[in-house]
């Protein structure tokens, strides 16, 4: 009880010290800084509407290759650290009954959600959206394949494979970006002209092509850590 | 005897203990006088034999006087300073300590106690003396520096008294160490003590007081009527 | 003053203190003898006692120190006497100074421990252990001897702002008030208290204590080597007395005055002796650290302000 | 030239393949980890390369093909390529040490292992903050995974309150970075730096997230329980890439960050290094388990990190280089050390003892130990030297003297620690295996050490080659430890001859020094003769015996300050290691190595107050302290103090003196302690010798050199061991030395100095003849020793003439320091403490006939009776010194004439007046010569005649002595021995009180328990060290921001 | 109203939610619970991130009809903040893994110990 209410104190006292950031804080009017030139030239440079994934992609992409990259660490962590083997993969477990519901409707509902996952990741640079949320969608597909049969076998390779190769090409394509353009993981492989037409799909540099490698990616590492969670539990 | 029979019979003697201890405790020999084995710090075994090591394995010599002046101005010399080891050895030391009150007053006569047999060129036997003080005798006398004179107090050193037949107590003591002066009595007072003194500075003075020489001579034959008497000898034969 | 008439001088100087340190014995002996209402021994007893013991007939060593013990002791005696202005003559160069223009008080002070270490060194060789206990008393007793003693030495120096015997001396010329006794009694009262331990007599006898240890350091000598020690024993009293007597009592002018007043020293030592029991080392130890050792600070305070 | 973003490349490159390449194999995998971290450290050396050695600008790489502020833009200069390559190399080695750890956990950890090593690398370079954070938790999540390369409930523990605690604090930083952003207008680094944000209004809470942030990811006191868990828990591998690695990245964003921040913050910067550096390394003493203490340790350096990194505006400059020295120590001596420890395997302290089973794993150990605690040659000895000499002349002797605390705390465990390793008890422990991959790293950072220690040496005074020369010798001989004695000794003493001759033209003319000089070698050569009397090839003592010798020389060549520190820390590492060579030596090492320390910080800390104010660091600076004096001053004479064991800090002299081995003995003894004496020379006068100012400091030091005397006497008298004995009687006679400096006159000066050379004559003599005697009866005690003199009369002549000469009873030489100080005592007015001196003097007879008594005279025990005579090889040096003795005592004024023209170059006043032989001073005279042929003469005229008189004398055994009429049993019941000084010490037992060893007893305790108390903090709760963070947070909240 | 605008009710909610989260991570012994305790107040972040990008009136930052209808002719007068929403969007992610892995921690300490308690897992202290 003590701790609590000291634990309470602290509490509050953080909350004297958010208060003290908060009574700084004035609701913008306008933009400032660098998010000036991003909303006027960013559609222009770039060739994306969303803006967001204009920075996402390109003018911060450098952080996104992290970002991937954490998500690859977590997978890998997860990976040696739940200690699965290959022939993990193939065994089942018992478990409960999944309710006829849930079976039927995944049926119908994965194809549905593994397209608007790829429809997400492919019109990110037009449309709010991108790699990581269609890579997220495409997981719940797994996800709830995973809930309707928990004995279903995802073919781990596929996953692998997949991983692999659309982080090797992200990095590859970062690297030609040196090359042929401005620096690593420029969009503008293809040139000035590559930026393609503002407002259609195949337009905006490498961004499609890119944020389909992170879809991609994404989807297939939380679609791993799922499936090594589910796998796991064998073990506990 | 001869040295070589000495040796041999020390030797013998020495078996002899040895396989006392082994078959019987009858000559009581005591654990410390077994040999031993100590470590060295090398490692080495040494072997310690505690009767025979320790000791200097002598006989004593005859010592001649140098004769003539000297020897009779040494001889004075050696009279007026007697040197009196304090060692009561049986009932009549209790004659002794009166000897240095007013009323006796020995030093007047150059006759001091001294506390170590070194120093020390007379010695005081008093009263009966038992087998077991006998052994501290003989080493207490062959430890002090010759010239040395024995004087014995009372009858029973003469022919053991009223213990002439007692197990334990020797019933005449000038077979076992020369006697220089007698004082006869049971007990005899001080002043007779007192006059034996002037008795053995008369004799000194005359050059008769040799006995030191006497036993240094005759040693064998002491050594020898000791041991018989002594029965648990687990001394050295030798004593410097 | 050549060195050959020094020489002869210090010989007949030696002889001197050696036959007086002899007869000043025998007359303590005869004078607690007359206090115990006895006749007491003779006063040739020393001399006697000292022939006896160098003739015996028979003489045992222990080893090499066992020999050399006694050598170190007597050498340590006539040192002392080597190193001590005796007589004051008015001359640094005087007959009777000896050979005291080699050293100074700090040589006497610490050439004083000569014969007594080799004494140790000696006794140990013999390996009883009432000679081991002995020195050890001995050593603890001279320890706590020393420390009032050099304090008084050391408010005897700044007083006369020397630390040369003779000088000293020459200062304390002209008339009883000069003494030192009376210039600096704080030191004076100090060595005349610690003086009981440096001379060994009862009740801080207790080096020897016969029938206790068997007279302690010398329980294993006989004869020849004691006599040797006798002598040493002899000339070292005399010079105790002597180095207080120049430093508190204002010298001696005449061999007659040294006489005087180094038998009224000694007897000071003796006549306290008659009177008080044997102390037991640490009693011993901690009484010098009392009143004499405050006596001693006292000495030296006063010249520090 | 590869740009930069090829590490970043490179690393992601091939993680991301091996999903699919690790059909090849584990080998495969593993192999092209190491080959993408190679190219990374390439890539980074190549860089550094340019910079270092070429004149590369710093060179920005964007990316994105925007210019920043737009787009992330990655910085490649000087200092990130050093950094880069120094985290790339730790990964190197690491991953070459772990490459089984990391194979048996599959290709994911392998992969997770770059990457983390990619993450630390941009976090270094990236100048875009909310990369940086990015790339931190790449790294953060990525350790957080390898903790699991240990297996077990412990380590699993350890990771998941490791990401707990990240999580908390990286929550913080991204609060920070997004309302800097807010403020600002922009993420990256320079943008901010240029927008002041902690001048706009609410911007400073934004600072203080960040940078709290990024201080906490350097685990800094006490929120730092997670640290440590890592630390501990996790492989011993990995753990060194951590400290090494991780910590230098972190370490490296913090000096980046704090930019943003501004000079405001860089006090608490330095206030929060302070605490850790103290903080962590008092509880490091508590330690028993091995990794966690390294991990305190690591911990604690970091602060010391953070605490130059406050400073940076103050030490200018200098900054580099001192970050430099101490960096690459602590990454290089830390790895080694974590490295060990996983190839040990033992958890506690005490387990290392296994190690000697691998002698070259101490030298290795020992280098580390030593390269951390900021020892020559290694770098973090002149990064300390310099740092204290910057802090110190701006004035902030606040934080030299918790660095200096921080520094001992360390130096307390480490050194407990390795005398576990070198004297613990090891006959039960299971030997270790040894990995080829596992130890190529070791060696690489401890090779590494010496090299950053030379190029480090460069850019100071030290830099001269001659200073190296005795160091290239002591590495040939470490090199030919394996020969046999005979050889190595032979190389050893003509190495030393050699130098001497070499040496002696310096000094000709310099008196001082070449008495000091004198000492030192030629000591140093007899000692070392008496090395000829030993077998085998007695691995170890050359080397370090020679290291000493070489501090000594330094110490007497020193033209600057540096040098002379130089030098005398090198002496303290070889006589240390000297000391610790005894059978029983390991407390007493430790005590020696500790109170060594803290007189080095001492020294430190007033060769840096001398320094105020001066231009150069000459040696004569200490003649001329201009600020604060006394202090300096004082703490210059109190470092010196703690080498001739003055009361108060001589806890440590008995027992390292008492347990050394035979011919260490002396050179500890009769030799070191000099180096000591030498230090409060130099002191002395600079203190102005005879105009000096500071009465009141010189009259303290009067009082504590008599009260030294005497209590180092005084406790001679009641030891029973003969050593120990001697090493008392050291402490008494060094306390006579220092008294007689003290007194700052001419006779004083002479005294102490004839003191010296008298000192070093006869202790070496006693202390290598008992010790031969020890080495052939095999006890110190020495009741149990007696009656040698029948067994080695060569031994006990020198004993004796050895006692007679230190007791001070003419004819010998001790009597001259005697009498030369009974004249300055009565000069200087310093009466009550000569009469404690000269008490002293009259206490040493006590002892010294003991020693004598109980060892040469008594009963000969059973067991020595077929003892030999002392080795040959003993005889040579003892008999040569004495015949020193013999010539000083004969003709005092060959050696006392030079001197006193030396010290009248200080002293002019008061100068003794010779007449041939005769010293004549203001209060009386004394001849020397004159007095030796008297007593001789007399002597020989005593003997002659009892030799004539006594020639029939019989020679007597052992147990003819009067006995009551009885005899002896045994000799040890004979020998009086055993406390033999019963009756004194019932007098004076109050003397004897040990209250100085009580103090430091209260001392440690107090440490013991305030450590022990204070780490209860770790109560090995997650939650409470996230407690423990937001605790930390909120407090350095109230106290920077304020309410 | 002219102090309560969106801007400032969602970065109230940010740091409440901040709050909530730490009170949940400080207090709570479960493991489990101490990562939801994380869930919160990452979310509390993110909604702090993505609120100070707010501003006034303006729309999404992603040019298409939404854009025009604000009126202004100048995309960036009339689109709030980009940057935070791409800070969030890694934030997320970052989130994400990191709350993986505390589970994945979670299941191995809980088949380590088959406890959740937090406060059993001291092996390693002082």
């Amino acid at each position: 009880m003590l701790r609590n209410i000291l634990i309470a104190l602290v509490i509050l006292v953080m909350g004297y010290m958010f208060y003290n950031t908060y009574s700084n804080y004035e609701t913008r009017t306008e933009l400032a800084g660098i998010s000036q030139h991003f909303a006027a030239q960013g559609a222009q440079e770039v060739g994306a509407a969303n803006l967001v994934t204009a920075i996402v992609v390109t003018y911060r992409g450098f952080d996104t290759l992290g970002e991937v990259t954490i998500l690859f660490l977590t997978a890998s962590i997860i990976a040696f650290f739940l200690k699965l083997k290959d022939e993990d993969y193939d065994s089942s477990i018992d478990h409960r009954e999944t309710s006829e519901l849930l079976v039927t409707a995944s049926q119908v509902l994965i194809p549905i959600i593994f397209l608007f996952g790829i429809y997400v990741f492919m019109n990110g640079h037009l449309t709010p959206g991108g790699g990581f949320q269609g890579g997220a969608i495409i997981a719940t597909g797994v996800a709830l394949m995973i809930m309707a049969n928990p004995n279903v076998r995802l073919n781990y390779h596929v996953i692998h494979w997949v991983e692999s190769v659309s982080g090797v090409s992200f990095v590859v394509i970062g690297i030609l970006g040196m090359v042929l353009a401005g620096g690593f993981l420029d969009n503008k492989i293809f040139g000035q002209d590559g930026l393609g037409e503002f407002g259609t799909l195949f337009s905006a540099g490498a961004i499609p092509i890119i944020y389909s490698f992170v879809g991609l990616k994404v989807g297939a590492e939380i679609s791993n850590i799922l499936n090594k969670y589910q796998k796991s539990q064998k073990e506990a | 005897m001869s040295e070589l029979d000495l040796n041999n019979k020390t030797s013998e003697m020495l078996a002899n203990s040895e396989a006392n201890v082994k078959n019987s405790k009858k000559n009581f020999t005591r654990p410390e006088d077994e040999k031993r084995e100590v470590v060295a710090p090398d490692g080495s075994i040494i072997e310690v034999n505690p009767l025979y090591d320790y000791f200097s394995n002598e006989k004593p010599k005859e010592e001649k006087p140098r004769g003539g002046v000297v020897e009779k101005f040494l001889n004075w010399a050696r009279a007026e300073s007697i040197w009196v080891l304090g060692f009561g050895t049986g009932c009549g030391s209790i004659e002794i300590p009166p000897l240095v009150t007013p009323r006796f007053d020995m030093f007047r006569y150059g006759v001091q106690m001294r506390p170590t047999p070194r120093q020390s060129n007379a010695f005081i036997i008093s009263g009966y003396l038992s087998v077991k003080t006998l052994k501290r005798v003989i080493r207490t006398y062959e430890q002090m520096p010759s010239p040395k004179y024995i004087l014995a107090l009372g009858s029973c050193t003469i022919n053991g008294g009223m213990y002439y037949d007692s197990y334990s107590t020797i019933n005449r003591l000038d077979k076992y160490i020369p006697v220089d002066v007698y004082i006869a009595g049971c007990m005899p007072r001080p002043e007779a003590l007192l006059h034996g003194f002037v008795k053995l500075k008369q004799l000194i003075k005359e050059g008769k007081a040799e006995k030191a020489n006497e036993y240094a001579r005759n040693f064998d034959e002491y050594k020898a009527n000791q041991k018989k008497i002594i029965k648990d000898w687990n001394m050295p034969d030798y004593n410097w | 003053m050549n060195i050959y008439a020094k020489l002869a001088y210090t010989i007949l100087g030696f002889l001197i203190v050696l036959n007086w340190g002899f007869l000043m014995g025998a007359t303590m002996r005869k004078i607690g003898a007359r206090m115990a209402g006895r006749h007491g021994i003779p006063f040739k007893q020393p001399w006697i006692n000292l022939f006896k013991s160098i003739s015996t007939r028979t003489v045992i060593t222990h080893g090499i120190m066992y020999y050399i013990g006694p050598v170190f002791r007597l050498t340590g005696g006539i040192g002392l006497f080597l190193f001590m202005p005796m007589v004051f003559t008015g001359s640094p160069d005087g007959p009777w100074t000896n050979f005291s223009f080699e050293g100074d008080l700090i040589l006497i002070m610490y050439f004083n421990v000569f014969g007594m270490l080799g004494m140790a060194l000696g006794a140990g060789e013999g390996g009883h252990p009432y000679a081991a206990m002995g020195i050890t008393r001995g050593l603890a007793q001279h320890a706590a001897v020393e420390l009032p003693l050099t304090l008084a030495f050391l408010s005897i120096a700044i007083q006369f702002d020397t630390f040369s015997i003779y000088k000293i001396v020459e200062a304390q010329q002209g008339g009883i008030m000069h003494w030192v006794l009376f210039t600096n009694p704080f030191a004076a009262a100090a060595i005349i208290l610690a003086m009981l331990g440096a001379l060994g007599h009862s009740p801080f006898n207790l080096v020897k204590a016969p029938n206790e240890i068997l007279i302690g350091p010398a329980t294993e000598y006989e004869g020849t080597y004691l006599g040797f020690m006798m002598s040493a024993g002899a000339t070292l009293h005399v010079m105790e007395a002597v180095l207080f007597m120049n430093l508190v009592f204002g010298g001696a002018t005449s061999w007659l005055e040294l006489i005087v007043k180094s038998f009224l020293i000694y007897f000071w030592s003796v006549f306290v002796g008659m009177v008080f029991p044997r102390f037991k080392i640490e009693q011993s130890v901690t009484w010098f650290f009392k009143v004499p050792l405050l006596l001693g600070v006292l000495a030296v305070i006063i010249f520090m302000f | 030239m590869v740009t930069p973003i090829f590490i970043v490349a490179t690393a992601l490159g091939a993680g991301f393949a091996i999903g699919v390449l690790n059909k090849f194999g584990k080998n495969f995998t593993g192999g092209l980890v190491l080959a993408a971290i190679t190219f990374m450290t390439f890539i980074s050396y190549q860089w550094f390369s340019a910079f270092q050695f070429g004149d590369q600008t710093p060179e920005y790489v964007y990316t994105a093909g925007f210019m920043p502020p737009l787009s992330i833009n990655l910085l490649m200069g000087h200092y990130e390529a050093f950094v880069t390559l120094l985290i790339n190399f730790a990964g190197l080695l690491g991953g070459i040490y772990m490459f089984n750890s990391l194979k048996n956990r599959g290709s994911n950890a392998q992969v997770v292992y770059l990457i983390m090593l990619m993450g630390l690398n941009v976090m270094v370079m990236t100048r875009d903050i909310f990369n940086l954070f990015v790339f931190m938790e790449v790294s953060s999540i990525a350790i957080a995974g390898l903790i699991l390369l240990e297996k077990g409930t412990r380590s699993m523990g350890a990771g998941f309150k490791y990401i707990l605690a990240t999580s908390i604090i990286s929550g913080f930083l991204l609060i920070g970075i997004i309302f800097a952003y807010y403020f600002t207008g922009t993420l990256n680094l320079d943008g901010m730096i240029d927008a002041n944000l902690s001048g706009i209004k609410g911007g400073a809470v934004a600072v203080f997230m960040i940078m709290i942030a990024i201080i906490l990811e350097l685990k800094p006191f006490p929120a730092n329980g997670w640290g440590l868990d890592l630390y501990e828990g996790s492989n011993a591998g990995f753990s060194a890439v951590v400290s090494a690695a991780s910590a230098t990245a972190s370490f490296f964003v913090l000096s980046k960050v704090m930019d943003i921040a501004g000079p405001e913050w860089y006090y608490y910067i330095s206030l929060i290094g302070a605490v850790t550096f103290v903080g962590s390394n008092l509880l490091g003493i508590k330690q028993e388990n091995t990794r966690r203490m390294l991990g305190y340790s690591s911990i604690g350096q970091l602060g010391l990190l953070m605490l130059i990194l406050g400073f940076r505006d103050i030490l200018g400059d200098q900054t580099p280089y001192i970050v430099f020295g101490i960096l690459i120590s602590h990454y290089m001596a830390k790895a080694g050390l974590f490295w060990i420890s996983g190839i040990v395997k033992s958890k506690g302290l005490k387990g290392w003892a296994v190690i000697r089973k691998k002698p070259f794993f101490l030298f290795l150990m020992g280098t580390f130990i030593f390269a951390l605690i900021g020892f020559p040659p290694f770098p973090s000895f002149f990064a300390k030297w310099t740092l204290v000499m910057e802090l110190v002349k701006t004035g902030n002797m606040a934080w030299v003297v918790a660095i200096l605390f921080g520094s001992m705390m360390e130096a307390v465990y480490l050194f407990r620690w390795f005398g576990y390793a070198i004297k613990g008890e090891n006959e039960h422990l299971e030997d270790f295996k040894i990995e080829i991959h596992k130890i190529v790293p070791v060696w690489m950072v401890a090779i590494g050490l010496y090299v950053m220690g030379y190029f480090t040496a460069q850019f100071t005074e030290v830099g001269a080659e001659i200073n190296f020369i005795p160091l290239a010798f002591v590495g040939l001989l470490l090199a030919l430890d394996f020969l046999p004695v005979f050889v190595k000794n032979t190389i050893a003493i003509a190495g030393m001859l050699a130098y001497s001759y070499f040496i002696y033209p310096d000094l000709e003319g310099d008196t001082l020094r070449l008495i000091f000089e004198g000492i030192f070698m030629l000591g140093g050569i007899l000692a070392l003769i008496a090395g000829y009397a030993y077998k085998g090839t007695r691995a170890g003592f050359y080397p370090v015996a020679i290291l000493m010798y070489a501090g000594l020389t330094g110490i007497i060549e020193a033209k600057t300050t540096l040098e002379f520190f130089y030098g005398w820390e090198l002496m303290t590492a070889g006589s240390y290691f000297l000391i610790i060579r005894g059978k029983r030596s390991m407390p007493h090492g430790l005590s020696y190595m500790l109170f060594s320390i803290g007189g080095a910080y001492a020294l430190l800390a007033g060769l840096g107050i001398a320094h105020v104010g001066q231009d150069s660091f000459a040696m004569d600076i200490i003649n001329n302290i201009q600020y604060i004096p006394y202090w300096a001053y004082g703490l210059l004479i109190a470092g010196f103090l703690t080498k001739t064991a003055a009361v108060g800090l001589h806890i440590w002299l008995p027992g390292a003196h008492g347990e050394a081995e035979s011919d260490v003995s002396p050179m500890v003894s009769a030799i070191l302690l000099k180096a000591g004496v030498f230090g409060v020379v130099l002191a002395l006068i600079g203190m102005g010798a005879e105009n000096n100012q500071y009465t009141e400091l010189a009259y303290a030091l009067g009082w504590l050199g008599a009260i030294t005397a005497f209590v180092g006497n005084l406790m001679a008298i009641f030891q029973e061991d003969a050593k120990r004995l001697l090493a008392y009687s050291s402490i008494g006679q060094l306390g006579y030395i220092v008294f007689g400096l003290a007194m700052m006159t001419h006779l004083g000066w002479l005294a102490g100095f004839s003191y010296v050379i008298n000192h070093f004559l006869y202790k070496a003599v006693l202390f290598l003849t008992i010790g031969a005697v020890v080495m052939r009866v095999g006890t110190h005690n020495m009741y149990e020793m007696g009656g040698l003199i029948k067994r080695m009369p060569l031994a006990f002549v020198a004993v004796m003439i050895g006692i007679i000469a230190l007791s001070g009873v003419p004819p010998l030489s001790g009597f001259t320091g005697k009498w030369l100080f009974y004249n300055a005592v009565l000069e200087k007015g310093w009466y009550l403490q000569g009469a404690l001196f000269s008490f002293s003097g009259i206490l040493a007879f006590m002892y010294l006939w003991r020693l004598i008594h109980t060892v040469f005279l008594g009963q000969l025990k059973d067991n020595h009776r077929n003892v030999k005579e002392i080795s040959i090889w003993f005889l040579i040096p003892i008999y040569t010194l004495i015949a020193g003795l013999m010539v000083y005592a004969a003709k005092p004024e060959w050696i006392l004439q030079p001197l006193g023209n030396m010290i009248a170059q200080f002293f002019p006043d008061g100068q003794l007046i010779w007449d041939g032989g005769t010293a004549i001073s203001k209060y009386g005279q004394w001849s020397g010569s004159l007095i030796g042929m008297t007593i001789g003469a007399t002597f020989m005229t005593v003997l002659i005649w009892l030799m004539l008189s006594t020639r029939k004398a019989h020679k007597v055994k052992q147990f003819d002595i009067t006995y009551s009429g009885e005899r002896p049993e045994r000799p040890e019941t004979t020998h009086v021995a055993y406390n033999a000084f019963e009756g004194l010490y019932k007098a004076m037992w109050v003397a004897t009180i040990p209250l100085v060893e009580t103090f430091w007893d209260r001392v440690t305790n107090i440490l013991h328990d305030t450590a022990g108390f204070t780490r209860r903090l770790y109560s090995g709760n997650g939650q409470a060290y996230m407690l423990h963070i937001v605790f930390f947070i909120l407090i350095t909240y109230l106290v920077i921001i304020g309410g | 109203m002219e102090y309560i605008d969106l801007g400032h009710i969602s970065l109230l909610i940010g740091f409440l939610l901040i709050l909530v989260g730490f009170w949940g991570v400080l207090t709570q012994k479960n493991i489990i619970k101490i990562i939801v305790g994380f869930s919160i107040l990452n979310t509390g972040i993110n909604i702090l991130i993505v609120s100070l990008g707010y501003v006034k009136g303006k729309t999404a930052p992603i040019i298409d009809n939404a854009v025009a209808q604000t009126g202004y002719h100048d995309v960036s007068a009339s689109v709030v903040d980009p940057v935070p929403q791409a800070l969030v969007l890694t934030a997320i992610v970052i989130g994400f893994g990191v709350t993986a892995l505390m589970l994945a921690y979670a299941m191995k300490l809980y088949k380590a110990k088959k406890t959740l308690e937090i406060n059993k897992f001291n092996d390693l202290k002082w």
